[in-house]
């Protein structure tokens, strides 16, 4: 295990930052392209991911932990919006029994 | 003892007591109680006054320190003619609408106005200033939207945006040459102490110029007037024709010109150029008007353009002449919206067609209008003619073809100002108009109390140019000497 | 004495009062008396005042006394006192003025006692003279404005006096605006003034642009703006159309206001700043051609002319473009002398005029007339005696100064003399024809109004009988010394001329060709006579009726040469028109529009832009990711 | 070091499988594939601890309630109305825009250095525990009223209510 | 802090009340709570502000301000809540425990002195949020509002995150303190990340504050909450989030101004422009001031944009001003809306005729937000355009004059319907709480607008 970790840290700090990049736009991309409610929250979390495993690397990077402890600030506050957002979609669905985000236009203009 | 601070809070008081008081029915008199205690303790600085270039009465408590606002007040030659004007008009002007149903709100604002106006006379500190000038607006807003006639809304709101607009660019001009005044100050004496370059001054020039430009109004700055004055009750229309458009005047000669005298350098000729374009084109305009409010309208544009040419020409004849004659033209334009007040209220109508021929059942309202009239044309030892003459001299002074065509208002005037008097007045008395009743009571003092005026400034105005000549030659003097 | 010159205008001005605030209370004669009475009081001490002038003239002295009262305007350098100046010329204007204007108050007691504006009549008639006295008792150009104006005000006032006729109230209206045309010229020609002597006194200008030199720029531009004003208020060309219109007021007022005395300011003006005109050599021929013009043309107008007063109001008008050329040509003396008989005889003729018309009821045209001089025995003879006055025909006053005005036109520029020949001719004639129309032949009116006819009461023929004698003996002021006579008037205005008389020189003509002169026109005048009496009288011509066809040269005249028409083509429906399309077009289609477009095109773009707002989410995160995108471009840029 | 690379890969793959999935269910499942190479990333950073709780917490508790919730809402067919294909591909191009931004300003194509583990012992429990009790002890504290706000709320609003507006 | 920990302990005071059944209690405890709150602020104004817990929030002056006007706003929409939130639902407690988190949420943010602290403070403010704009729970708009919230702040917090990643992946620190001596130790050689860092703090803050090209949920989320909510969001919420931009901003990143000025200033002029101009074609009452409010956060990042030492006061009373005038805005529109069932401007014709007192506060409160002076709206105006006009923006405040002209018109529409519009109406019943708020609100607007010295010199 020590050796595969060591191995690994030749690793630039840029390729670490245009990975979760990457994989951040792809988030957006899927809030963009989707219309199920439920897919763009799991986008949204997708997004929140790519910026965890950055902290974590800049923290590795930095040799600071308080990167790290981070993460879980940002875990407790994905773990909070899903609650709600699952809430607010279930209630929403109640109502309109649709999770399609293009059947909320009422408001406008 | 003359506390400048006491003679502007009695309009507010009285403003909050009617407020309070609302509808109750001895609204009308306390309306005219609190304008007479504050026009007698008026004359009480006219008494005190030392006709002489220094500011007096000077009040000075802070108001905002952390901004480095004062809340200063002062009155020189040059103010208290206006304070005067101020402070006789607004208890004309209550008791000329003593014969409509008004209650408490509505001469609440008139006071709470009348308190804005005072302000701007007196103020000596560019923010006390610019607070006066948009208290004075909200007022005059609610009494023309609230009372007016059928399109008030859509042209009070015109009004209100379109000075407020103006008054913007001034507040940009005020809050620029604070952050240039060393130790940020909001006092006029200090900004007339900048020496700020000619670019500078330029667009300092502009800002205020449009600002005053609108409120005056100057060419072609002007079109809401017409709309405003037309559709305003008629106090409302004697408050904003009367004193109202004097805060621009008093702004160009106060603020504008002594602060931005190279502005006034490189653009004071065009602004006399609009002035005086305005004055013919406004002239020519009021031939033709069907409705009997819109020739004085627009006459009241020509008349001011002539004033603001006067203090543009920045020489004691032309200011001396302004000074006089806002108070010369508010006192007219007052009589002027009174008797068509009066015309309109009988006969229901402002078409100046379905006037006419009421000389014979109201004699003493033909009387007392012709005098008016020929005050507002500027015959001699009417008070119109003092003030024109010395305004056309200074314009005069300035450059012979300006006067030329400044003095047309001579003849422009007596054309609209006559067919005016002759359609209402003259002529075969048509069927309908034949029981026009003829003045009486309060009309009549009110009435009579601007014609003494008009014929009493006319023939001895000395006193009243004494007020401010020696204020007119230093602050000319000041400005030369940048 | 003299400190009490404030009086003679303060008696007319309390008179106004007294009969503006009482015209309702007090009774008619009493206003009429009230009325009168303070003009009369007024001409007393005038008589005194003039007594006191000519006692210094005789003693040797220039006469002038200036007498301010109280400082009026100042501001900065500029000041303007109300003070009054007394001197040879404006003690004879007093005289005139209160004199003449006591008289038609006294008339007019008569002519008007069935109006119902009595009271407000004589209040007006009493302001008039105030301000009449205050143009001719000014010491400063200020003080005469204010008379100038004041004069103005009256006979607007006056003219429109039967303000129910919309027709006589626009003719008052175009009178004043008129009159104010010329006031903008007066206006500015003492500012110029102001600039140039550095006041507005007369006492003080005259010596300084005596030192001038001849042809000066400033003093040409400043007596052609002088003229301007004496335009306007002399009713010459191009200004001259409103006097004739003037005639809508009561007569009286025509006899005092447009024939006697204010139309004479211009005359007065020109008179009062002669050194300056006579420093303008330019203007002075200006003067000349445009009095001469304003004489023949206006002749030629009245020649066909049917209403008694109109044929007045162009005589008038004749009269005072005889006193311009006069004074175009050096005649100040000349000029002004006709002043004094014109007001002696116009106003007889005018208020000879006015009894006939109070005979025929209201009637004015000529051609209902004829056959009155046996029911007007006295307006005959008096308007005889005003006819033969202003015709020219020796030895009544009209002669003598009209003889004096050609004679000095003859010296100047023979042609001036000409056509001052023929005005004369054209003068003798219409005048002459007026009064055959009138008073011979068989009477043409109705029956109701032969029925009503009688001589006018008492109070309207005294003072057409004390004018008649001044007219028929008013010449006896100033005889020629040609025939003898001692110059009086001249002598006694020396001091006013003197500075210009210095510059031009003694005026000198040949008795000879002074005879020649007077003889052919007195002879030419009664021929002209004459052929008016074959014409009217043993002819009995009467003017065709206003449709029937005329010659072309008839119906310029009698169409007035369609001068007001071309004014109304020119100037008057153009302006109206502009007014209409600057309104419409520039104010609130233009200028308004682009405001009122402002506003719109926020309003319009925020019903645009807030379509961007359109609900749908997904359309809201595609805009934040461009925001963001864009930001980013900029961080690239930027870094 | 190619290790980071491959796994880098199978993110970035099941990533794009996850959003361009039809079926709501198996984007889950793909999320949670993708969550599973997340868990391999830290480990290679040497957060153990990050490793274990985004297993637990991610790959367990939240992606579980997605599951559950699709479930429950009885959306696990192939009838998402899908967007257009114009607005796919634009979406996809903004995307694409982003990263290209995000890598540029960001200088990522220009060469650093390398991760070098300065203290190979931060992730571990005992440190980063030491970090969180006592420098972040207030937001952890304060992180529980998130929570609190979030439990009240979910309660809240996923009940039924009884009253009629 | 202990005002933080009380406000926590009171809402779970509270959600145990709700258990209980003492609904009668709920209101004079929370406003008791916020009272206690207030007071235990006043008492650390005048201590030396240190950073407190490892540097994680610093109770300076700014902090104490912000969180005394928060508090004191929030006990103004308590006090409109009086039968309010029954209408809604039965679970009056967690609605009031809610809003007392969020504004915990709020004075984390106000007080923040560590990114963490920061991150925190906005996703407890705006999770509850999320809730409570749901509320209404049969209401589409309600719901879909709270949906549209939801998923488009879930959305902006990812581009928050990635900031402060990348601003701690530069510097090593989520700590004020350290940043900035990152940027002092190395003015020269900041790295890119850092830079884009702030881009996307601006982008995660701008949302919040609801700033163009960001602002899209705002006019919907308001319109579609329950009018309470919205006020609460637009006042409370908005001030918190505009503290702790400026916070941030003043702390750390004034030293590259030129590097984010620019952006901001592009960010201004659209959010004045898009907002104003929506504004005018609006026929709804709230949703003008929904889009009011956008416009309002383009007057207020003037005062980020002239960073210096007087953006605190500016942002300050001109947060204050709008708050005020708002909340007796919102009230109105309650009252309107109860009696009426719209919320367009017709609904407010012929106001005045029979409640003079509504319409007058009303209008007092929508000549404050024109900006007309003797009121508090204008003294804020002034503040933030003397800021700008120090800076040399000229342009801008041209910009930002066409733009309070256009204010006018929609300010004064609902004026004009009250005032000048004549209506078949009945009177609106106000009872002593809104009779209240409505005073202090327009009394403290006018206030102000007098003796400005009464809030400006606090900063």
């Amino acid at each position: 295990m020590e050796t595969v970790v060591t191995n690994l840290q030749g690793v630039p700090i840029n390729h670490y930052i245009l990975f979760c990049s990457i994989i951040f736009a792809i988030g957006v991309i899927g809030v963009l392209i989707r219309r199920n409610v439920i897919v763009i929250m799991m986008s949204v979390e997708l997004m929140l991911n790519s910026v965890n495993l950055l902290l974590a690397a800049f923290s590795a990077y930095k040799g600071d932990a308080s990167g790290q402890v981070f993460v879980f600030f940002v875990m407790a506050l994905a773990a909070a919006e899903v609650a709600v957002g699952l809430a607010i979609i279930v209630m929403v669905y109640r109502n309109t029994r649709s999770v399609d985000i293009n059947a909320l236009s009422r408001l406008k203009w | 003892m003359d506390n400048l601070f006491i003679l502007i809070f009695i309009p507010v008081v009285g403003a909050l007591v009617l407020a309070l008081t609302g509808k109750s029915a001895s609204a009308k008199t306390l309306a005219l109680l609190f304008p007479l205690l504050s026009l007698a303790y008026s004359l009480s600085f006219l008494f005190h006054f030392v006709p002489d270039a220094s500011m007096q009465f000077e009040q000075q408590v802070p108001w905002i320190s952390s901004l480095g606002i004062q809340f200063h007040v002062g009155i020189d030659g040059i103010s208290l003619p206006l304070v005067l004007l101020t402070n006789v008009l607004v208890p004309l002007i209550i008791l000329a609408s003593y014969g409509r149903k008004y209650k408490g709100d509505f001469y609440a604002l008139v006071l709470f106005m009348q308190a804005g106006l005072l302000l701007v006379f007196t103020a000596l500190d560019a923010f006390v200033f610019y607070v006066g000038w948009e208290a004075a607006l909200i007022p005059i807003y609610f009494i023309c939207a609230l009372w007016g006639g059928e399109n008030r809304i859509r042209v009070t709101i015109k009004f209100f945006i379109y000075t407020f607009f103006g008054s913007l660019l001034m507040l940009i001009a005020i809050i620029y040459l604070h952050l240039q005044v060393p130790g940020h100050s909001y006092e006029l004496r200090s900004f007339y102490q900048l020496a700020l370059d000619a670019p500078t001054q330029g667009w300092i020039f502009w800002a205020f110029f449009i600002a005053f430009a609108i409120k005056i109004p100057i060419f072609p700055f002007h079109t809401w007037q017409p709309d405003t004055y037309t559709e305003a009750p008629s106090a409302g229309t004697m408050l904003l024709a009367g004193i109202m458009l004097k805060m621009g005047l008093y702004g160009l000669i106060r603020w504008l010109i002594p602060i931005a005298p190279l502005g006034v350098a490189a653009y004071g000729q065009l602004a006399i150029i609009l002035a005086v374009i305005g004055l013919v084109y406004a002239s020519i305009i009021a031939f033709k008007q069907q409705h009997i409010k819109r020739v004085v309208a627009y006459s009241s544009i020509a008349h001011v353009g002539l004033m603001a040419a006067g203090i543009f020409a920045w020489n004691v004849q032309g200011l001396q002449g302004a000074v006089i004659q806002m108070v010369n033209h508010g006192i007219s334009v007052v009589g002027l919206f009174f008797v068509l007040d009066i015309i309109a209220q009988r006969l229901g109508t402002h078409d100046i067609k379905l006037t006419g021929g009421l000389a014979k059942p109201a004699p003493k309202l033909a009387a007392v209008f012709l005098i008016i009239v020929m005050g507002a044309i500027g015959l001699p030892l009417t008070n119109g003619f003092v003030g024109e003459f010395l305004l056309l001299v200074g314009i005069y002074n300035y450059g012979l073809w300006y006067a030329v065509f400044a003095g047309l208002t001579l003849i422009l005037g007596a054309v609209y100002m006559l067919r005016l008097y002759q359609k209402t007045m003259l002529g075969e008395t048509p069927e309908q108009n034949a029981r026009f009743k003829d003045i009486a009571g309060t009309e009549v003092l009110v009435l009579g109390i601007i014609v003494l005026l008009v014929v009493g400034i006319g023939v001895y105005p000395k006193p009243l140019l004494h007020l401010s000549e020696a204020a007119v030659s230093q602050l000319i003097n000041q400005v030369s000497l940048k | 004495m003299t400190d009490l010159i404030w009086i003679v205008p303060l008696l007319p001005f309390i008179g106004f009062l007294i009969n503006g605030i009482g015209r309702n209370i007090l009774g008619k004669p009493l206003i009429g008396i009230i009325g009168s009475g303070v003009v009369f009081v007024s001409f007393l001490l005038s008589c005194c005042l003039f007594s006191h002038v000519y006692d210094a003239r005789q003693a040797g002295g220039d006469g002038a006394f200036t007498v301010p009262i109280f400082e009026w305007i100042s501001a900065g350098k500029l000041s303007v006192g109300l003070s009054f100046m007394l001197d040879p010329l404006s003690s004879i204007m007093l005289l005139i003025v209160t004199g003449i204007g006591f008289l038609i108050h006294v008339y007019s007691i008569g002519y008007m006692s069935h109006d119902p504006g009595f009271g407000k009549f004589f209040s007006y008639l009493n302001l008039f003279i105030f301000f009449m006295l205050l143009l001719v008792l000014g010491s400063n150009y200020i003080v005469m404005f204010i008379g100038w104006e004041g004069v103005g005000l009256c006979s607007y006032l006056l003219i429109g006096f039967w303000y129910k006729n919309e027709a006589y109230a626009g003719a008052a209206k175009k009178a004043f605006v008129m009159n104010r045309i010329g006031d903008l010229g007066f206006l500015i020609a003492v500012f110029l003034i102001f600039t140039t002597f550095g006041s507005f006194e007369f006492s003080s200008i005259f010596p300084q642009a005596a030192g001038r030199v001849s042809g000066d720029g400033t003093l040409l531009l400043i007596t052609l703006l002088l003229f301007v004003a004496a335009t306007g208020k002399s009713a010459q060309i191009p200004l001259f159309t409103w006097l004739p219109d003037a005639m809508a007021g009561p007569t009286p007022v025509s006899a005092l206001i447009h024939a006697a005395t204010m139309v004479t300011a211009g005359i007065y003006m020109i008179a009062r700043s002669n050194i300056l005109f006579t420093l303008a050599p330019v203007t002075l021929q200006i003067v000349a051609g445009i009095g001469i013009a304003t004489a023949l043309l206006a002749a030629a107008i009245a020649l066909t002319q049917n209403d008694i007063k109109k044929v007045l109001a162009y005589s008038t008008v004749s009269q005072l473009g005889y006193m311009f050329l006069g004074l175009g040509v050096g005649a100040f003396t000349g000029a002004f002398f006709h002043v004094l008989t014109h007001a002696f005889f116009k106003a007889l003729l005018f208020l000879g005029a006015g009894s006939v018309i109070h005979a025929m009821s209201d009637e004015q045209d000529m051609r209902s007339m004829g056959g009155l001089k046996k029911k007007l025995p006295i307006t005959y003879i008096t308007m005889l005696i005003g006819t033969i006055a202003i015709s020219g025909i020796p030895p009544l006053s009209g002669f003598f100064s009209k003889d004096e005005i050609l004679a000095h036109a003859f010296v100047q520029n023979k042609v001036l003399w000409v056509l001052g020949f023929i005005g004369a001719l054209f003068t003798a004639f219409y005048m002459f024809r007026m009064l055959f129309l009138t008073f011979f032949g068989e009477f043409r009116g109705s029956k109701e109004q032969a029925h009503h006819l009688h001589e006018s009461p008492g109070s309207m023929t005294f003072p057409l009988i004390v004018l008649a004698i001044l007219a028929a003996f008013g010449g006896l002021l100033n005889i020629p010394a040609a025939l003898g006579g001692g110059e009086w008037l001249a002598h006694y205005l020396e001091p006013v001329f003197a500075a210009s008389t210095a510059k031009t020189g003694e005026f000198h003509l040949e008795h000879g060709t002074e005879y020649a002169l007077m003889a052919a026109s007195g002879i030419a005048a009664i021929i002209m006579a004459i052929w008016a009496y074959g014409t009217y009288v043993s002819k009995k011509t009467v003017p065709v009726a206003d449709g029937a066809e005329r010659s072309l040269l008839s119906r310029l005249s009698y169409h007035k040469f369609y001068i007001d028409e071309i004014y109304d083509a020119l100037i008057v429906r153009p302006l109206n028109k502009l007014s209409v399309f600057l309104y419409k077009v520039i104010d609130r289609a233009g200028i308004d529009g682009l405001v009122n477009g402002l506003g719109r095109t926020a309003e319009e773009s925020g019903k645009g832009i807030r379509l961007l707002q359109s609900g749908n989410v997904g359309f809201y995160i595609f805009m934040m990711v461009v925001g963001v995108i864009a930001l980013l471009v900029y961080g690239l840029i930027k870094i | 070091m190619s290790v980071f690379y491959f796994v880098a890969f199978l993110s970035i793959f099941f990533a794009l499988m996850t959003i361009f999935t039809k079926n709501a269910v198996h984007s889950v499942l793909y999320l949670v594939i993708t969550f599973f190479t997340f868990t391999i990333h830290y480990i290679l950073l040497n957060a153990q601890f990050l490793a274990v709780v985004n297993f637990i917490v991610y790959m367990g508790a939240i992606m579980v309630l997605f599951l559950f919730v699709l479930m429950l809402l009885n959306l696990n067919k192939d009838t998402e109305p899908l967007k257009s294909n114009l607005i796919k591909i634009i979406g996809v191009i903004a995307g694409l825009c982003l990263v290209v931004t995000i890598a540029g300003s960001l200088k990522l194509l220009e060469t650093s250095n390398p991760v070098v583990l300065k203290d190979p012992g931060i992730g571990l429990v005992s440190n980063l525990g030491k970090v969180l009790f006592s420098e972040f002890l207030l937001p952890f504290e304060i992180s529980s009223i998130l929570l609190l706000t979030a439990m009240v709320g979910a309660v809240l609003l996923a009940k039924n209510e009884t009253k009629k507006i | 802090m202990s005002a933080i920990i009380t406000l926590s302990l009171l809402a779970v005071l509270l959600l145990y009340l709700g258990l209980f059944k003492a609904k009668k209690a709920l209101l004079p405890v929370s406003l008791l709570g916020l009272l206690a709150a207030i007071v235990l602020y006043s008492i650390q104004w005048d201590t030396d502000a240190e950073p407190l817990y490892s540097g994680m929030v610093l109770f300076d002056h700014f902090a104490v301000a912000f969180s005394i006007l928060s508090l004191f706003i929030t006990g103004l929409v308590f006090l409109l809540s009086r039968d309010y939130f029954d209408s809604i639902s039965e679970h009056v407690a967690e609605y009031y425990a809610l809003i007392i988190f969020s504004l915990t949420g709020a004075l984390l943010v106000v007080s923040f002195h560590n990114l963490a602290m920061l991150f925190i403070g906005i996703e407890i403010m705006s999770v509850a949020l999320y809730i409570l704009v749901g509320i209404r729970k049969r209401d589409f708009s309600s719901n879909e509002a709270a949906l549209k919230y939801f998923l488009m702040g879930a959305f902006s917090t990812g581009f928050l995150l990635f900031g402060i990643t990348l601003i701690y992946g530069a510097t090593g620190s989520f700590d004020l303190t350290e940043i900035k001596n990152y940027l002092i130790a190395n003015p020269h050689s900041i790295s890119p990340l850092f830079y884009s860092g702030i881009l996307l703090l601006i982008i995660g803050l701008s949302f919040k504050v609801g700033a163009a090209p960001f602002h899209f949920w705002t006019p919907d989320v308001y319109e579609g909450a329950p009018i309470l909510i919205t006020t609460f969001m637009s006042t409370v919420v908005k001030t918190a989030a505009f503290a702790g931009f400026l916070r941030l901003f003043l702390t750390c990143f004034v030293p590259l101004q030129d590097f984010w000025a620019p952006v901001l200033l592009v960010i201004t002029v659209l959010t004045l422009f898009i907002g104003n101009i929506s504004a005018l074609a609006q026929q709804s009452f709230k949703r003008m001031l929904a889009y009011s409010s956008i416009s309002h956060a383009g007057y207020m990042l003037f005062g980020i944009l002239s960073i210096g030492a007087a953006s605190a006061g500016a942002i300050f009373v001109y947060s204050a001003a709008y708050s005020i005038a708002s909340v007796v805005a919102f009230a109105v529109l309650i009252l309107v809306k109860r009696s009426r069932g719209s919320e367009h401007f017709e609904a407010f014709n012929g106001l005045a005729a029979k409640n003079p007192y509504l319409a007058f506060t009303l209008s007092v409160a929508m000549l404050s937000l024109a900006g007309i002076p003797l009121t508090a709206g204008f003294v804020g105006k002034f503040m933030m355009f003397s800021g700008v006009l120090a800076n040399y923006h000229i342009v801008l405040l041209l910009l930002a004059v066409l733009n309070a002209a256009m204010g006018i018109y929609y300010y004064f529409r609902v004026i004009v319907a009250m005032y000048f519009r004549p209506a078949d109406r009945e009177e609106v019943t106000v009872n002593a709480n809104y009779k209240a708020v409505l005073f202090i609100g327009a009394l403290l607007t006018i206030a102000i607008g007098i003796f400005p010295s009464l809030l400006a010199g606090w900063l």
